[in-house]
């Protein structure tokens, strides 16, 4: 470990590495495409080889050799125990109760860790149309836990969102049970910066974990509200070597794959 | 009974102005060149339904053919912005475009109890969302036995739903294997149905239990090859992930989308002449993004 | 996450008295192997769940293991009544039966709604039939949209679902196909479940969009060749009508029932055991029937 | 025609070739197992090889060489176009419109063609328990018509029945359409006697076919109300030689492949 940690990584690099350690040997995981995907297969890839990952497009168990760069890669299907019709996907599977992480990207969050995707400004004149819900707001909510994962700005985190567009912990402390949400919501925000877990009473997320480097006043004015600081704010492990040749030999397989560059590989549905 | 017949004819005959129209297909099988052929012949008013409006309806939008969208994830996958979309919903160009905005969960539902010939769709949605403050189309019902409150979205029953598939047999049989999304349960919900397929052939050598569409439940099978293009036919052809993202400089200006539907599709006869047409110009599009 | 491990072992762990049962299977790959192993074993107290029941859930209600049957239509098929069963209903034995009756439209959307974790199933169903005068598990709800009635009927959710299918791998990763039946939305809708399968295999070889269970959705997987006996697993074996024939008369009479289940099943180890001694004694039984 | 006119034909063989000739070409017909799937697979063999076949099991498009005894017989499944589950043929092909003919068989009927095959007595302490609804409820009100086959007796066909099942015309006139009932509902009544109809105005069901042979003395006597006969009554046309051999071999091929007597072939789901 000493070895690595001379290494250098990007940012977007310990964000994706971060994420991809939460993800436990066995967790059934529901994906969304981008960053969730590429951590959830560096997973796959590494710690957690047993991993079910599974699309909305309908693979069940889709092990890709490369990151699929959108939903409905035929590499997905090839590759999965099974592929079924995507009402099946949000049924039997989602809706089933059978989801043990859901994995999300977001363009924005709020201390409470709700999710907006829907617009900026007014829903009726808004000032950005973004592209709308896709899967998540179910995921969100019969997942048994939520991750969520994008990186770090007062643009994307802000105080209170202009439309609630997935459910995180809505208003804070039992408000998600209080409204009748199964699953336990948002349980870690991992972005470029950091890592944001809710106050296990007042459900605001609080930074517990910094990747090396950052500071936390770097942080703080990445956030659009007064961030707490957990008394506990743990330094993030630095990538060791071989996981990091695992995430660049993917984006590598993947740019070779795809015949394309990289910076396509980045996120969304479809 | 399914007409084995050219596109162009099958648009002509079964899609009119003012319909609801359905083009399904997740990522996969996205039905690219029956879309080109309803911008063709100048349809106009269409209510447009799918999941996943991607860049046939980002070009069917800016073409000016629909007067509203029912859908529930807008963007260019993997790029970004759907540019023609995000114009209409913000500047109201070409002109004012209604939106019906639901989860992923609740179209898929809304698919499979058209196809079921249900009123509604009956599910465990749109939970501490935003939505249905902004869709009158999102209800809420209560279980008779343990009163639980769960969402009603109305079913989606298309007009007209237009696929792509791997393949038809010679009377009209048609074969859908990888990704299926929600092709099946659209085409049934329909009241008229066009597929496009890759090619025709003698026996489909469909597996037990594969996803096949008897040509019963069709109006029109027309071959097509390639016509999933920019997305692919698993078995057939690959996703040209280039034409994705050089779609998005195309789509950003009102007047390069113009030009460049002009050329590619208005000034095209069918699919075949699109594709000529984008060979040729493609080297230099690729140069421009690179 | 599926165990592979001996059927006797998995139905003492996993289907406990009073359990809510069901054992699918429609026509094709109805477990009988592990009907026998929880009459032997003296399961009580079971609400038994299935569409057709048939001779396993004669076998099993003639032998007391069952407290209620839901069900859609319960006969012999192809040759009659299934008279313990009828004999529990119409006299009361072994003891009495309680019933809950739907129609397979009512049962199969019911098993969706389990699967799908919804608490009740809606449908087009039970118009102008005397069902919903004698079950108060149909009631009827109201379209938010257009005020139409629809049927409602609880979700199917059992404690476990047994069925029967062609094989597994290693991994207890599980392959159906053929005549799929409601199989799937059973064990999708069931807390636990039990697959006996065929044969086991290192690779399932499931062609696209195959009907797979994945292992991590099954408690227990057991490799009991030709379980489905008398009835058939495609690819595997061939359904013995004989044998249904046969059940006819020896069902008839409860001294006969009672005997022939204390010879066959009883005093029987497995289902290994139940076959050899069943040889033995059917071609007397044959030529008894002819 | 007059070569055959000497053939020799059972009850049951005439009723069979009956019900069979109303199956028109192109029909999509969900068939119940027993004499429905006899006539129905009679009629693909001979005048109407493009009807579509549906069985609940979820064969759709089944064209067997031999007559299924069960409903999910394999034969079903390997000469199908596809096989579905269950829960999709009752959902997707029967709810969603798509049956042209619902093919049934009853223990008994009514003066309006509703159907029992529940109890004979009382619900609750019934003298005969029958096996039940089956997949009939559901086909009686969602097929476009239904045509139902059965042998005509005094309990068979019974002015009033212990238990509707399925929804015939119910109290007769526009009851059915009062109700909410879709589709045409029974339009004919198929017995080793004759045929019998609805009336157009009253529905109730009138003698409009006799078979050959039979008096309508005869009819009258099996059935449980004062049968109404109507003034165009028409002799069913006997058998041809070609139809007979056809369901004769179909039955012979039949008891050769299952290895049992033909009368096993009789009725029943599961």
């Amino acid at each position: 470990m000493s070895n690595a940690e001379t290494l250098d990584f990007t940012a977007t690099e310990i964000m994706t590495v971060a994420a991809s350690r939460l993800l436990k040997d066995g967790t059934v995981c529901f994906v969304g495409i981008g960053l969730p995907s590429t951590a959830a297969n560096l997973a796959r890839l590494t710690h957690a080889p047993d991993v079910v990952l599974i699309y909305e497009s309908g693979p069940i168990g889709a092990k890709p050799s490369v990151l699929p760069l959108s939903i409905g890669d035929g590499d997905l299907a090839l590759t999965a125990d099974t592929v079924v019709g995507t009402p099946e996907i949000f049924r039997y599977w989602l809706q089933g109760g059978r989801i043990d992480v859901g994995f999300l990207g977001a363009a924005q969050v709020d201390r409470f860790a709700n999710i907006n995707t829907t617009v900026i400004g007014p829903y009726d004149a808004p000032k950005v149309r973004l592209p709308g819900a896709g899967g998540a707001p179910e995921i969100a909510s019969q997942a048994k836990e939520v991750f969520i994962v994008l990186k770090q700005s007062p643009k994307a985190f802000v105080a209170k969102l202009p439309f609630v567009t997935s459910a995180g912990h809505l208003d804070g402390g039992d408000a998600r049970a209080r409204a009748g949400i199964p699953g336990a919501g948002p349980t870690a925000v991992i972005t470029d910066l950091g890592i944001l877990s809710p106050d296990p009473m007042t459900k605001e997320l609080t930074l517990t974990g910094i990747h090396p480097g950052v500071t936390v006043e770097q942080v703080k004015a990445a956030t659009g509200w007064d961030l707490k600081i957990s008394p506990d704010l743990k330094t993030t492990e630095v990538p060791d070597a071989e996981t990091l040749t695992a995430l660049r030999d993917l984006h590598a397989r993947t740019a070779a794959a795809h015949g394309i560059s990289q910076g396509l590989a980045g996120g969304g549905e479809g | 009974m399914a007409k084995i017949t050219p596109l162009r004819e099958a648009v002509a005959s079964l899609v009119q102005d003012g319909d609801t129209v359905a083009l399904e297909g997740f990522t996969h099988l996205i039905p690219h060149a029956a879309g080109h052929e309803i911008i063709r012949q100048g349809r106009r008013g269409l209510t447009l339904v799918r999941m996943t409006p991607d860049l046939i309806y980002d070009q069917m939008i800016g073409m000016g053919c629909a007067a509203k969208l029912i859908f529930s994830w807008g963007g260019n996958p993997g790029v970004g912005s759907l540019h023609r979309f995000r114009d209409a919903v913000e500047q109201g160009w070409p002109h004012r475009l209604e939106i019906e905005e639901h989860s992923h969960a609740g179209m898929a539902n809304a698919y499979v109890a058209g196809a079921s010939n249900l009123p509604f769709a009956l599910l465990r949605g749109y939970t501490g969302s935003d939505l249905p403050k902004v869709n009158p189309n999102i209800r809420f019902v209560e279980c008779p036995f343990t009163g639980e409150k769960l969402a009603a979205i109305p079913s989606v029953r298309p007009d007209v739903t237009v696929i792509h598939a791997q393949k038809a047999d010679r009377r009209g049989n048609v074969l859908i294997w990888g990704i299926l999304g929600v092709q099946k349960e659209a085409v049934l919900a329909a009241k008229r149905s066009i597929v496009t397929v890759e090619e025709i052939v003698d026996d489909l050598e469909a597996p037990p239990n594969a996803c096949v569409l008897p040509a019963w439940t069709l109006s029109a099978v027309c071959p097509v090859p390639g016509g999933a293009y920019p997305s692919y036919a698993q078995g057939y052809s690959e996703r040209d992930n280039r034409f994705y993202k050089a779609w998005d400089p195309i789509a950003r200006s009102r007047e390069d989308f113009r030009a460049w539907m002009q050329r590619h599709v208005l000034d095209t006869d069918d699919f075949a002449g699109f594709r000529r047409v984008l060979a040729e110009s493609m080297a230099r599009i690729m140069n421009e993004v690179a």
